[in-house]
This record gives C-alpha cells, structure tokens and sequence, in this order.
C-alpha cells in the first residue's frame, strides 16, 4: 500500500522524523494562511510528479492559491490530481538520500544512503551509495551508523542528527510493516539541521491486517482493480486485449509468455491464486467480463477439484455474464476429457495444450 | 536418497483441524506420507484420519518423534508456530501459508538458520520425493519416480511442467517448490547445492519468474559449482514493471528483476532454456 | 545488585505489574493511615524474613504502629531493619510462583512458573514446575504463554492477566538487565485477580552502567566489601582466618583449596582480577590488613609484570600497613627469584610451591 | 592441526589503539601470530606496531583477509563491535573483554551462530596453538607445543597449570581459555568436541569452577562421546553459596553448581579428579 506524502510524512512525525510544515487543502479555497514562501505540491501516487508539473513554489498568498488552483486541475499518470500539500519552501543547502528498504538475496533489512540526494537513486552511481545490511533479529548497530556518517561527510552535530533519523527510519520500517521508505531529498538546510524534503512510504499489503487504522486509505485503483483487491484476486490491467485467467501466478504468467510467443497481447493478468475452487473462477469471469477483453482464455492446472466440476463452474459463469466474445479454456486435470466436453457444449474452444490454447485466443483476438 | 524427504520423514502437521489441514493430511496418508501427529493448540486429544492431535509441537515431537512439519498455519499466526515448531526440535519446516507479512518470514528463516532447522517457503506448494513421502498441497499422482529435480518458485505452474516431464516418461527424485515471496528460507542457490549432492538426482529442472535476483545468483552459482546438467524456465516474460504479479516476490522494481536479465544469465552459465514450459520435457532429453 | 521489596515493587509497577498498596516507613511515627489490614514487612535483603518474624499482620493502626516499632528494632541475618513496608494484606485465594532467570546451559532466558507458590521454589517438586526456556533473538512468544496458562490451570480471564505479567516480566528482565526477577508469592485474590505479593530482582552488577537511576542503591554490604565493590576488588569475607589474596578467581579459589586440604580456613577470598599490577597488589594488601586475618598468604603467577617488580610492591604495601601479622607469598614468574629474595629480606616467608605456601599459612595461623 | 587456531589463522585486533590492545599486539607478533590489521573506530591510518589500523572491521576483512579477531573491546561497545565482526565475516572471535553484560552476551553468541560464527570467551585469556599461533593474554613463555589439550574457564589458574605441564617436560596442542562467564561462546561440551576430533591432542586437561551445570554436562559428554583421556580439576571446593568468586560465573546459587556435585560427575564419567593444579602433570603421565 502505497502513502501519499502527507500520509508519509504524517507518520514520520510520529517517529521523530523532522518534516516541513505543511498544510494540505483539496480546494484552493482553504488556502488562507499557508507558509511562506511555499512549496506547492500535487499529491499523487505515481512517480514523475515534477517533471509533470505538479509542484510549484509560491512567494505570496495570492501565487499560492493561484498554483493550488492549477495543480488541483491536473492529471498526472492518468489520476486526477485532488489534494495540494502547501510547505514552508526549505533553503537547501545540500541534498542527500536514505531509504530502508529489503534485500531479498541478503534476507536483510537494507539501509541505503546517497550524498547524492534529489535525484532518482538510480540515477546515482554506484560508488556513491552506501549500502549496509541490518542484521536480522538484533536490529540496527552503532556501528552501522557510524558508517553512514563517515559516507556522507557530514559535520558532527549534523551527523547525529543523521543518525537518529536512520535510527527511526528502521523503527519505522519495521514498526509499519514497510517495505519502502524513502526520504528523498533529505535536505541539509542553511540553517544547519536535517529535514525530509520529500517522504515515500511502502506499507506490505502482507501485514495490513496489523494496521487497520490505515484501512480505506485512498489509493490511485481503477474500479475493477479495486473490486479484485476486495475479492482477495489479482487482477492487472494491462495493454492489450487478450483476458488471461489462470490459477497460480507462475502459471497465469507462463500463459502470458505463450501468448506473446504467438503474437498475442494480454490486456488483463488474473491470477486465481493456488485454488481451482469452481466458485472462484466463476467471480473472476465475472469481473474479466467487466475489463471487455476480445478473448478470454483460460488456463486452468487442476489439483484439487475435478476438471469437469470447474468446467460447469466456468459454463454457468460464463452464462450469468452473457459473454459474447470466444472463450478459449485450457483445462488439464483429473477428468479433463468430460471438461472439455462440457465446455464445448457450452460454445467454447476447450483444448488440452497450453501452446494450442495461446494461438487460438491470439487468431480470435486479431479477428 | 533423495533430496531432505524420505520415507523415513516423520510429519506432523502444524494447523490440522482447519478445513486445509483435513483435507491435505487425507491426501499425505493417501500418498503415504508418515503423518505421525497433528498441533492444533486448544484440540489436543482430537484424531484427524486417525492422526492424534496435541496443544504443542513439543508433545508432538515427544510422542511421534516428529522431525519434520507440515505448516498450514494461517499467517497471523505464522511467525509463533515456526518458532515453537524450531525450538520443539523440527528440522525440516514446509511453510505453505500463503501472505505471511515479510517482516515475520525475515524472522522465522533467520532464527531457523540459528537454530539450524531448513525452511522451505513460505507460499509454496511443499517437497514431494515421489513414492516416498509427499509433504505439501501438490496433486501427487501427477509425478513418478526417477532422476529429475525440480526446483521452482510456483505452485500450479510446477505440476504443469511436472506433469510434463512424467507423460515424457521421466520420473522426479524431488520436486521442492521454494515459494513465491520475497524472503524464503532455501532460495535457489541453496536447494541446487542438496540437488547437486543427491546421489538419486540426475538432472535439475528450474523454473524460475520476475522479480529478485535469486535466478541469475542460480546461474552464477551453477556456473561455478554445479556439475548436474540443469534446464530453466523463466515466466513473466511479458509482465510490466512496477506490478506485482501474483506472487509477492514476483515484481519488477527499480530495473531489477526482468526475465530477460534472468534469462541471459542462464544461457551465459551454460544453462538451457525454455522459451515455454513445453518446451522442458524435450530440452531434458537432449540434455 | 540486589533489590529491597518495595524498590523492586516500584520497578514492578512500572513494567504494568499488579502490587498491593503499600507505605514505606522508616519510624513508627510514620504511620498514620496505613491500608488496613495491613502486612507489615521488613525491609531486607537476606532471605529467612518470615521465620526471623520480619513479617506481622495487623487489624488496626495501633497495631500497624507496634509492628512497625518491633520489626524497625530487628536484626536479621546479620543486619539491622532500616525500613518497613506497610501493606494492604491480601485476600488469598491461590498462591503461584512465576520467575525470569538465566538458564546458562540451553543459554537463554528461562521463564520458570509453579501452580504451588508461596513456598521456596526449591522445595516443589520437578513435575509441579513449569519450565520454558525464552528463544534467544526473537523473545517471549504466544505459544510459551499458551503452555504456562495450561499449566497454572486459571480460568480463561485470570489466565490472560497471567500471560500479560510474564510478558511484562520478560520485559522488566530484558530492560533492567535483570538476572533474576521472582514474583513469588503471585497471589490469586478472592476477588479474582493477580497481585504480586513479594518481589524479588537482582540486577546483573556488569549492566549497572546502563541504569545511572540505581546507583548508590543501599545494599547490605559490610563496611570492608564496599570499599573492595568501589576499587573494582573481588572481596568476601569468609569464617576462617587466612586472608587470601591471588590474582584471578580461578586461581584464587584453587588457593582456598590448597589451604583446605592442609586443614586451614580461609578467612577472606580476595581477587585481584587477571591483573599483577603492583599498585592494584598494593591496594589489595591495604584493605586486607583492614579485615585483620591472622596471616596472609598472596599467590600471583606472573603473566604481564615482572615478579620482582611485584614484589617491590608487596614489601611497599606491607610497610605502608604497617603489618605486624606472618605473610606468605608464593610467586611465580620472569626474576621469581629476585623476587623471593626481595620478599625474605622483607621478613616474609617467600616460596616456590603453592602447596607449600599453603602448608606455611595453615602452621602460622594455627599458632 | 590444532584446534581452532592455526600458522595461517589471520587475526585482526579489535580495539588496537587501547593500552591493552598495543600491548598484547606485540605479544602476539613476538609470539608469531599473523596480526594482519587492526581496528579502532575513527583512528584509520595509524599504525599499531607496524599493524594498519582500520575504522571497520569489513575494511580489515578485506584488506587483510582476517578470519579471526582478537578482540579487547570494553563492555559497553562489545555487542556493536562483535555483531560487526560477525557481519564482515570474521569466522573466529575470541572475547577477551571482561564484565560484558550478559544480556548482551546472550545476543552475541547467539547471533554468532546464526551466522556460522565461532565465539570464545567473553571474559577469557583466549586461545594459543603453542609454537604456531596464540590470539590472547596468556605469557607465550610457557607453553610448549606438544599434545596435551587444555581447555578452562580460568585464566592465571590455566597458566598455573600449562606451566606445570610444561615443567613435567610435557607440551601442549591448543590451550583454550573458555572465559568465566555465566554465558560464553564455546562451552565444555563444545570445546570437548573439537579436541576430540583433533589429530594433535592425545590427552585432554579440563579446568572447571564451581557455577552452572557446565562441568557435569561435559562429564556426561565425556562418557558418552569423548575417547581422548581426560584429566579434570574443579576450583572452588570451600567456596561457600551465594557468593560471587570472582568470576561472573562462578556463583553456587540454588543448591546447583557446588564442586562437590563436579567432581562426582567427573570420576562417576571415569574422569581423573585432581584435588588441587599441582597433581595434574602426575595423572597426565599416568594415563
């Protein structure tokens, strides 16, 4: 789940994180007595928020409200723009990088530090970044902080303030379940303290149930992806016009291989999970139906139900959504045979091969 | 001998009286598994197919010499019982719960390796050593035994290649599904390390997917240690960046993670791929 | 370092642990509204309190207060009643016992707990005593709470009472560097809830570093001990009548062991640490004379100084202290005989022989 | 083959700076031990006796390729620096450090082994192979290579008693003081273990205190596992209980840890019991 950066920097406060002061508004209206001069920033979810536009710097009120009106107008990513953070605008002095982050080949905690702050960090060379493992089970060390420090070149005073936002950076990231945080630029200002320009904040969805106060938190979804995340599928949207179904991610992603193999393009990603449960698939066409693919196809493994019990599941989904494009299922499984019968009857193109499958739904789509 | 399952594996299963726990006990004694206990605290007494049911792994291990677990705990509970399953003396530890926050996988593998008790998964299908001991969710008549291994992030994409192979005529010496988090106890690496020193293993079957890096550590890794001829597929050939493909594990971010890098560094180690899981069964053969 | 009652009880509260009302007086005069009925208790460190009759009950003020002036007029275990605890007397329904302690063979924290409180845990017999060592690393887990729950047999409510203290006594344990912390009796009230009826917590001495709060805690040390516990000195007063000195512990109690197997006693264990520095000998003489053994016998092996430059140490000390009393010293080392003729000529009886030293000190002192 | 310690055993000094640390760094160069760097934070650049100082411990791994670190940092920077030690892949970690808190201890070894690591100590001499390599506090001089395995939880006790050994004409194969602690990194059992798999020790000599259960679990070990002939003596027989001797670890407390109870365990294993240092190089000779 991801924050916006109000959100974010909400919660860096809670962890002692210095932030700017802000004020966030969803109308121009409200922007009465903001900080001055001003940062005017759009808060969205996806990234290139800059480079879009979406962040102004006011002197006076009257430029305030005018670059809050204009931002709140805007559409970045394809998602409207409906709420303006207005911050005190900070005297930079320099700009460095921290983010907490997981290294799965390490299977640590992973700090990251740059000097090299305010740009994408993989834009940074290698060199200058500072990488250190936390050790797993006893936590951050001093002596992890003591790297850091010595890797951004920092003077004294401000070193300790580094350090204690490293420190709260990994309670944070494990006391929000995160899988990001990021402070990006993290900015050394004139005056000589330490404060986080920016704020990014990756909750793992995993362990969102430990944290139900972030339950209902706005995020950029289309309908149906919203409707999946509540139905417990995953369901992407994607640019072409094939719907791929199929049970196991691994397996719904082979589907997608071989459609391209042969030419295709999937439009939607379904994945059913593990389960072949008849109930299941039939939720997930219904919602397929909804994304208007050409095809659907469907790839269904079987394990645990009989192929010929999902294939009435299938028959009787497909008739409650009235589907009028061609259906391409593939189904292997005890009882395949009787499967494919079924769905014949039905109107259905059933196939024993996933290869055979892929290239009928390709020559249905280009049709 | 084949790859940590053996006859001989003595399982309880952590979870039993759940509606999953039922039905996959049933189907373990179906295939022959020796189920020797089942936990599921505040039950024990209950029988599950004839299994007895105890509070604690301890009792389990005391009364049924349990060594290895078959874990179908529900997430939120994950993390208590691979650690009570650790100190009560398991070895062998078979995640299958899906969604378990990461935070809690980092500590359970890591108070494993502590403690020296393997992990597989978690979100895996399980191990399976055919016409041995079967401890996971897999439909067991799909494999036979023989010299293959499988190694795999998947569930139902390995029964597709499983099932493949044993229509190809070839058997498995062990089929281990490593799970598709981010944080699993046996990655890549370290299961082809078991598969090179089984004496039973001829051939090594990889199938690996976006997201991480473990699949090009395997490449390298095979390069330099492994003399098994191995055969890999990598699925998400097509997936976006930035979206998580079903598998927690499975998403392309900040550049890293592409099947085409993955890929690349399979066919630099000397390693064959398939471009389609069709396409293993025959690569095996030529190999 | 060992706590009183009613210190403990004030860590205890902090950690969310239930204690009885209580009033710590040091005169009679003192009580004016104690909780009535009261437990009146003195306030010691040694153990046998209850049958010393450091402990009183009363019904009303008066004879709260006469408690009070009796038990302030004790002496138990050898030390003198400073202070007395006052409390609400408790209801009993059942008496438990529940503990944090080290277990140095598995290596962890060990949580001990008994359905058979109120007695020594050392009298309850094995099966009667529930014992869960704590996981290194990742701490107290549900399942651990689960199992003593099913073993102290409470019903539903008070068993979650129960699994809160021990997860509070964990914790207490974990942040004070405790090396023991003892609830013992944990009364079960009739009116159903836990109270912890004593406290027992002994820091460990090498954390003190970290808790500047307990510094200067009183501790039933003797006048001699405290001056060896301020000069960083193993020092302990024994029955006997030979001071032993030696540089290391082992050493040391191998020394006691020698004049054991000779028939003497050793009056004082003093150990200097790995160290053979001469000042550090100098100053363990001095504060040896102070404890007036009848000989002294000092055994150094010489790792680091050279002996002859320690025994210039020991012939400056013996003269600074003026000892009147036999010395024996058994030194090993680079120049050990420089060293003995050095000793000699300073009138002590200097040896090879560490049998031999000992077989001299047991003569001298038995004359 | 010694145990643990070797010719080629590349040691960085933690804590090179201090008093102690210039002091035991020209011991152990003097002695011969291949002393390839030395750490103190914020002091990279210097030179300890021809030793190159490091502000980490990774920079000394890297460029020294140490493997063991000899390490006399104080008590309240113990747990950062051997965690860090232990990260940077130090295989060998000898605590010399005294009065190290227990809590802290605790996470050390533990950590220690989660990640493959060996801990001696803390509050110990350390360990010396006499003639090939010594990383501690011990004085060199009197040891003597030879086949006589010493294992103890004491330091000038341990000199005392290698003296004696040396004086009987006898040498050593590795002396390894397991320090005097209520936790350690290696106890008994485990330090029993390795000198009974070592080629070079032919007789083992164990120095016990009284404190914990550790002397009769190695007993118990003994009997059970232990061929090499051992010869035992326990310090402590007049201590009373409840007493501190000395060492943070040498405590009868709760009726458990007396010598009596040692020393039963030992000759009821079969164990030759000295009853004071000086008997031992005479039962060494009649075994």
């Amino acid at each position: 789940m991801k924050f916006y950066e109000y959100r974010a920097k909400e919660v860096f406060q809670r962890y002692g994180i210095p932030v700017p002061k802000g004020l966030l508004v969803v109308s121009s209206e409200e922007v009465v007595s903001p900080p001055l001069p001003a940062a005017v920033k759009a808060q969205v979810l996806v990234g290139g928020r800059m480079k879009a536009g979406g962040i102004a710097f006011a002197e006076s009120l009257k430029e305030a409200r005018r670059a809050t009106s204009r931002i709140l107008g805007m559409e970045i990513g394809g998602y409207g723009v409906k709420k303006v953070l207005l911050e005190e605008r900070l005297e930079i002095e320099r700009e460095l990088y921290l983010s907490m982050t997981l290294d799965r080949s390490a299977r640590t905690a992973l700090l990251m530090a740059s000097p090299d702050g305010g740009i994408d960090i993989e834009q940074v060379p290698g060199e200058r970044i500072f990488r250190s493992p936390i050790p797993p089970l006893v936590g951050i060390q001093p002596y992890i902080l003591r790297g850091l420090k010595e890797a951004m070149g920092l003077p004294k005073e401000l070193g300790r303030s580094l350090s204690a936002i490293a420190e709260a950076l990994y309670r944070l990231f494990k006391g929000e379940d995160a899988e990001l945080v990021e402070i990006n630029p993290l900015v050394v200002t004139r005056g000589g303290g330490l404060v986080a320009g920016d704020a990014k904040l990756i909750l793992e969805d995993n362990a969102l149930y430990r944290h139900p106060e972030y339950q209902g938190m706005e995020q950029d979804l289309t309908v149906l992806e919203r409707e999946a995340n509540q139905k417990g599928i995953a369901f992407i949207e994607l640019g072409g016009n094939i719907g791929v179904i199929a049970n196991g991610a691994g397996l719904t992603m082979a589907t997608m291989d071989a459609l391209h193999v042969h030419g295709g393009r999937p439009g939607v990603f379904l994945d059913l999970g593990g389960t072949d449960d008849p109930e299941t698939v039939k939720e997930a066409f219904l919602l397929m139906m909804k994304a208007r693919p050409r095809v659907i196809l469907l790839n269904i493994f079987g394990g645990i139900t009989k192929c010929d019990t999902v294939a009435l599941g299938v028959q009787e989904a497909s008739e409650v959504a009235g589907a009028e494009i061609p259906i391409i299922v593939r189904i292997r499984g005890v009882n395949e045979e009787r499967a494919r019968e079924i769905l014949r009857e039905a109107g259905m193109t059933a196939v024993l091969d996933m290869g055979e499958a892929a290239k009928a739904a390709v020559q249905q789509a280009g049709e | 001998m084949a790859v940590l399952l053996e006859e001989g594996s003595n399982v309880v299963v952590q979870g039993i009286t759940g509606h999953q726990g039922r039905f996959h006990t049933k189907a373990c004694l179906d295939y022959g598994t020796r189920i020797v206990a089942g936990v599921t605290p505040g039950r024990e007494g209950e029988k599950v197919h004839g299994v007895p049911v105890y509070d604690t792994v301890a009792e389990a291990v005391e009364n049924g010499e349990a060594d290895t677990s078959f874990f179908l705990v529900p997430a939120p509970f994950a993390k208590d019982a691979a650690i009570e399953a650790i100190e009560a003396g398991i070895r062998l530890l078979v995640l299958i719960t899906e969604r378990i926050p990461f935070h809690d996988a980092l500590d359970i593998v890591s108070y494993a390796r502590f403690r020296g008790t393997r992990v597989i998964g978690p979100n895996c299908p399980g191990i399976i050593s055919p016409g041995k001991s079967k401890v996971g969710i897999m439909p067991g008549h799909i494999f036979r035994r023989g010299r293959v291994g499988v190694i795999s992030r998947s569930g139902t994409l390995t029964y597709e290649i499983v099932n493949a192979i044993t229509e190809s005529g070839e058997g498995q010496s062990t089929c281990m599904g490593i799970g598709g988090d981010a944080i699993i106890g046996t990655n890549f690496v370290e299961a082809l390390r078991l598969f090179q020193e089984d004496s039973e293993t001829e051939r090594i079957v990889l199938v690996g997917e976006i997201g991480g890096t473990a699949e090009e550590e395997a490449a390298d890794y095979i390069e330099r240690e492994v003399t098994t001829p191995v055969v890999a597929y990598v699925a998400g050939q097509t997936a976006p960046p930035g979206r998580r493909m079903g598998h927690a594990g499975a998403i392309i971010s900040r550049g890293r993670g592409t099947a085409k890098s993955k890929i690349a560094a399979f066919k630099e180690a000397g390693v064959s791929v398939a471009a389609l899981p069709s396409e293993i069964p025959t690569l095996l053969s030529s190999l």
